[in-house]
């Protein structure tokens, strides 16, 4: 019986190492399977956070904006980009958490999609269809009701199916459970043989809304001012380096996100190069009204935020800042 | 012999399920046998692949661990405390039966990120049914047996280790047999969530890209895994059952 | 029998009194934890403002379903399984490591298979219960006493009386034991499949109010889905208690 | 050999199972009409398997079986069949058990209440009518089966073993009702046993079974009266029967525990 305890306590202070193990994570929403995590990826690959002074060793992530706030706060590094919507409903809710810095600040690669061959062509044609995005209260809910308002469409006359993750959209768009989904990178230029675009939301609405945000702990940002600025500054090399360097900087991303489709992700960044698709840092506050938008569209906010209380623009280099 | 030729038709049985499945549903929700396995074969080759194994493979070995000496230990202590058994063995009955996955929030607000959540996850699924047979186990003992121990006047020490543990043995391990595979499901339902690590991370993540040709043939990786351990772990329980 | 009930009560009820007081004295976070009263008083308010309605009814949906699909296809898949035992022992590994798998993953199969609807996640549901089913009939099958088909000879009953006079009754606990657990499969099933792939039911409610920091509404659709769990599986063992009462001793 | 009154008959009957065991026969035997015949053997001698293929529970692999006049195949109408192990159905109070096979035949509800009543009066389980058989002892759920036998007012009674699990005093009272109903039904009983008593008591001839594969070694006539009970076994002509069917009987047994005699 001694014995036992004796291994069931080594087994506990084993697992705590392990845990503690982590140190230097950080968290990026859906790190793997979009494209937020990039700059992350060749900042670590190329060495700008060691540069600016913080080892950067691993990266938590998850499939959802709360979960990755969630996720932020729980790590021992609590740095996170996570969806701005997420970030916000969690500010309403208590949570003590400041934006610190923009991400991506664009929704113009994401586009609705049908079968191809479909006689749908373009957002007018999806009235009396039914149509797929990820999720009630998502980003693709909030872009899909904004754009038929935008362009005159009777939402009554749209079914509106919520089918899951872009992946579950595509299943759903392939087999015909619905009309037309929503897509975007990688998933769309890997299956462009079987897919042919209805609308891309670049074309229907503007597309400058701040879809993902750095965040930190209220706590976290008090006494660790050195940390936050080196996390925000070897971001944005990355950033830099990608627009510089599309070819390469796909290359390691593919390598940092185990996939083999090497050729498929040097054509996806060349399209991200070209619309600018990473903020370099800077928070554009018309992107993030219209996110601000989006949420009292799909019924998550009421007014408007007062940014000068959620935001805080110290650890911004200089140029940024304003 | 035939025993192989019936385990092949089950296997071609399957595959043809398989196929239908593909024929139906398409490329865009499966992958066909060949090309999963040329896949899979490709995967199982590739040095990317492996630390996702070894981290599955470590979460799932330490919640077993825990699961088996934690469910053993409570199961023994609730079997021969008779009023304490009738009193958890409902609650745990009832745990049992609920959908641990809501509970996912709350674990991960206690353990926090990373392996110990994934292990608190498969402790969770997989511990209950351990505990439930030991104490089934211990509270059917025939009253003969500790009646004949005494009457061979074996000391307690005798009497545990050569009359109740062998008496208890065989339902322990159909007990571990279920542990072991919801304690694997429980893990793999971690790594879904809160990880870059591990099978679960791999086929969660390759539903979020679509990516059906990884997720087809990562799911067929585990199923076989968990089949072939499975299988083992049967025949064993048989042989404790002196059944064989 | 009375203490052990009362003392089961205590119990449980000193356990909400601990996350209560916990609670209370700021101990845990409301952003964790919220204390047992208020995702009561949460869960109260949700339904009078009709904001679980539809969600409840989609799962009820979905779970009766499974449910139902389940214990028709696991008596007679158990059934054929039992009457050909080279077929029974080439299949035991599939159907014991059933469990290892977790069924959600085949839903993006289930939707290209059946639509973007409730029958995915029936089908799911189903899939996860089946073989509890299964392997229940197989060993209520094997619990019919020689002696009782031998009697039914005797009797000169077919095949259907048989079955309905002799081998049903006799298999009944066993089956009963399957019905308990293929509706515990189910409703696990089912509400881990919403909770991480669809878009609506109470599981996917729950992973709302996670990612949306609505920590009281998630532990009052939580509170929600355990009760009815446990309530059902309740209802459930008091139906066994009461079919089965006179036939124990 | 067959004579006017034979109820039964069994000419050449075997049985070899397919794992090629010979447990049968061959086997001659004429049941006369409300006769009381037993047969005892030692273990594993084929005795169930001669009850088997006389109810027609399973063919003999040669050999003819006839009932009545008509060859068996299949259990025949007017036979009954009790069981060693309780076949009591345990989801049925003790009347509706007793009435299983009346309500199958789909016979009316005011006889089959005056069978059944009739049935449970005579066995003794009267205040026990809406008992469950899990509240019944091993004796008692004996004579509900038993019951269920009677109702069905069958010609030919056949009893395997039917007193295997009870203790000896149960066994002799359960002998006198058997002796009681064999009286007032005027049926035709064949009584499998292993205890040498039990058969020397209640029958009208004894057989005795060889070891595998079983045949007749004995056919001993008892001469007792009709009217006869348990009481008989202190009459000095029971001793000397079961000195004799022991006598038959021994180098059998020995053979079947594996010792030479």
């Amino acid at each position: 019986m001694r014995s036992v305890l004796t291994r069931l306590a080594s087994t506990a202070c084993f697992l705590l190492t392990l845990a503690s193990a982590h140190a230097e994570t950080i968290t990026v929403t859906h790190w793997g399977d979009s494209f937020y995590g990039a700059p992350y990826a060749v900042a670590m690959a190329k060495g700008f956070f060691k540069d600016k002074g913080v080892d950067v060793t691993g990266v938590l992530t998850s499939q959802g904006g709360g979960t990755s706030v969630r996720n932020t706060l729980a790590g021992d590094l609590p740095f996170g980009e996570v969806a701005l919507s997420a970030a916000i409903e969690a500010i309403n809710n208590g949570v003590p958490l400041k934006i610190i810095g923009g991400g991506v600040q664009t929704v113009a690669d994401i586009l609705w999609v049908a079968k191809k061959g479909s006689d749908l062509h373009s957002i007018k044609d999806i009235v009396n269809h039914k149509v797929g995005f990820t999720a009630p209260g998502s980003v693709t809910n909030m872009l899909i009701l904004m754009a038929m308002k935008e362009n005159g469409i009777d939402s009554s006359k749209v079914k509106l199916v919520p089918a899951g993750g872009v992946g579950a959209n595509t299943t759903a768009v392939l087999n015909g459970a619905v009309d037309t989904a929503m897509s975007g990178e990688p998933v769309w230029t890997e299956n462009m043989d079987k897919l042919q675009p209805v609308f891309w939301t670049k074309d229907v609405m503007s597309p400058a809304m701040m879809q993902t945000v750095t965040v930190t702990t209220d706590d976290y940002a008090k006494s660790n001012a050195a940390t936050l600025k080196a996390l925000i500054a070897g971001r944005r090399m990355g950033v830099e380096y990608i627009e510089a360097h599309p070819d390469e900087s796909a290359e390691i991303v593919a390598k940092a996100y185990s996939s083999a489709n090497v050729e498929l992700y040097k054509k996806v960044f060349h399209n991200f190069v070209a619309i600018h698709y990473w903020s370099k840092g800077d928070m554009n506050t018309k992107g993030m009204d219209r996110m601000v938008e989006g949420l009292e569209i799909v019924g998550k906010q009421k007014g408007k935020v007062d940014w000068s209380k959620v935001t805080d623009k110290s650890f911004l280099p200089s140029d940024l800042a304003n | 012999m035939t025993r192989w030729i019936d385990n092949l038709a089950i296997l071609l049985a399957l595959l043809g399920l398989w196929y239908l499945a593909w024929w139906q549903a398409g490329d865009s929700a499966i992958t066909p046998p060949v090309q999963t396995l040329k896949f899979a074969l490709y995967l199982l080759g590739s040095a990317d692949f492996w630390p996702h194994v070894w981290a599955t493979v470590l979460a799932f070995l330490y919640a077993l661990a825990i699961s088996a000496v934690l469910g053993i230990t409570l199961g023994l202590v609730l079997g021969l405390h008779r009023f304490s058994g009738e009193v958890f063995e409902p609650i745990l009955a009832s745990f049992y039966t609920i959908p641990k996955v809501t509970l996912y929030p709350l674990m991960l607000l206690i353990f926090g990120l990373g392996l110990s959540a994934k292990v608190a996850f498969g402790v969770i699924h997989g511990m209950i049914p351990v505990t439930l047979f030991t104490l089934a186990a211990v509270k059917n003992i025939p009253g003969v047996l500790t009646r004949t121990a005494r009457a061979l006047r074996l000391s307690p020490r005798q009497t545990a280790l050569h009359v109740l543990m062998p008496a208890v043995l065989p339902e322990i391990i159909s007990g571990l047999r279920i542990g072991f595979a919801l304690t694997f499901l429980g893990v793999l339902i971690g790594e879904m969530f809160a990880s870059q690590r591990g099978l679960g991370f791999l086929i969660i993540n390759g539903i979020n890209q679509h990516d059906v040709a990884r997720t087809t043939a990562v799911i067929v990786i585990v199923v076989t895994a968990a089949v072939l351990a499975n299988g083992a772990l049967l025949r064993l329980d048989r042989h404790a059952r002196h059944d064989v | 029998m009375r203490g052990v009930a009362l003392t089961r009560l205590g119990v449980i009820a000193a356990f909400i009194a601990l996350l209560e007081a916990l609670c209370r004295f700021g101990i845990v976070k409301p952003l964790t934890l919220v204390a047992p009263s208020r995702m009561v008083g949460t869960l109260i308010d949700l339904i009078q403002a009709g904001d679980v309605g539809d969600d409840a009814a989609r799962t009820a949906i979905e779970v009766a379903g499974a449910f139902v699909l389940a214990i028709l296809l696991g008596v007679s898949i158990g059934a054929v399984i039992h009457a050909i035992p080279r077929l029974r022992r080439a299949v035991a590994p599939v159907l014991v490591s059933w469990y290892a798998v977790p069924s959600f993953v085949f839903y993006p199969l289930f939707i290209a298979l059946l639509g973007l609807s409730e029958a995915p996640l029936i089908a799911i549901g189903a899939f996860s219960a089946t073989p509890a089913m299964v392997v229940a009939t197989i060993s209520g099958l094997d619990r019919v006493p020689r002696v009782l088909r031998r009697v039914a000879r005797v009797h000169r009953m077919g095949f259907w009386d048989t079955l309905r006079h002799i081998t049903l009754p006799s298999a009944l606990p066993s089956l009963f034991t399957g019905v308990k657990l293929a509706f515990a499969y189910a409703f696990i099933g089912v509400i881990a499949g919403e909770f991480i792939l669809s878009g609506g039911g109470l599981g996917y409610a729950i992973a709302y109010a996670y990612e949306s920091f609505e920590t009281a509404k998630m532990y009052a659709l939580m509170l929600l889905v355990l009760g009815v769990g446990v309530a059902v599986n309740a209802g459930l063992h008091t139906w066994e208690g009461r079919l089965l009462r006179r036939r124990q001793r | 050999m067959s004579t006017p009154t034979a109820h039964a008959t069994l000419r050449g009957v075997t049985r070899i199972y397919p794992s090629l065991v010979h447990a049968l026969g061959p086997v001659d035997l004429d049941l006369r009409q409300g006769e009381f015949f037993s047969v005892v053997g030692p273990s594993g001698c084929g005795k169930s398997t001669l009850l088997d293929v006389l109810a027609g529970l399973s063919a003999p692999t040669s050999g003819t079986i006839a009932f009545e006049g008509r060859p068996v195949n299949g259990v025949p109408d007017g036979v009954g069949v009790v069981f060693q192990e309780d076949s009591s159905f345990a989801w049925l109070n003790v009347q509706d058990n007793v009435a299983f096979g009346l309500r199958r035949a789909g016979m009316e509800a005011a006889e089959i209440k005056r069978r059944v009543e009739y049935a449970l009066g005579f066995m003794g389980l009267r205040d026990f009518a809406t008992a469950f058989p899990a509240q019944l002892s091993g004796g008692m759920r004996q004579r509900v089966c038993i019951a269920r036998t009677l109702v069905m007012q069958p010609r030919l009674i056949l009893l395997d073993e039917p007193f295997g699990a009870l203790d000896q005093q149960t066994r002799l009272l359960m002998g006198d009702e058997l002796l009681r109903l064999w009286r007032e039904t005027g049926a035709t009983v064949m009584l499998i046993t292993h205890a040498l008593d039990e058969a020397a008591m209640l029958s009208d001839r004894v057989g005795v079974m060889s070891s595998r594969p079983g045949c007749f070694i004995d056919l001993a006539v008892t001469d007792w009266p009709r009217a006869r009970d348990s009481r008989i076994v202190s009459d000095p002509a029971f001793g000397l029967l079961t000195a004799r069917l022991w006598s038959s009987l021994r180098a059998e047994s020995m053979k079947a525990i594996g010792r030479v005699a």
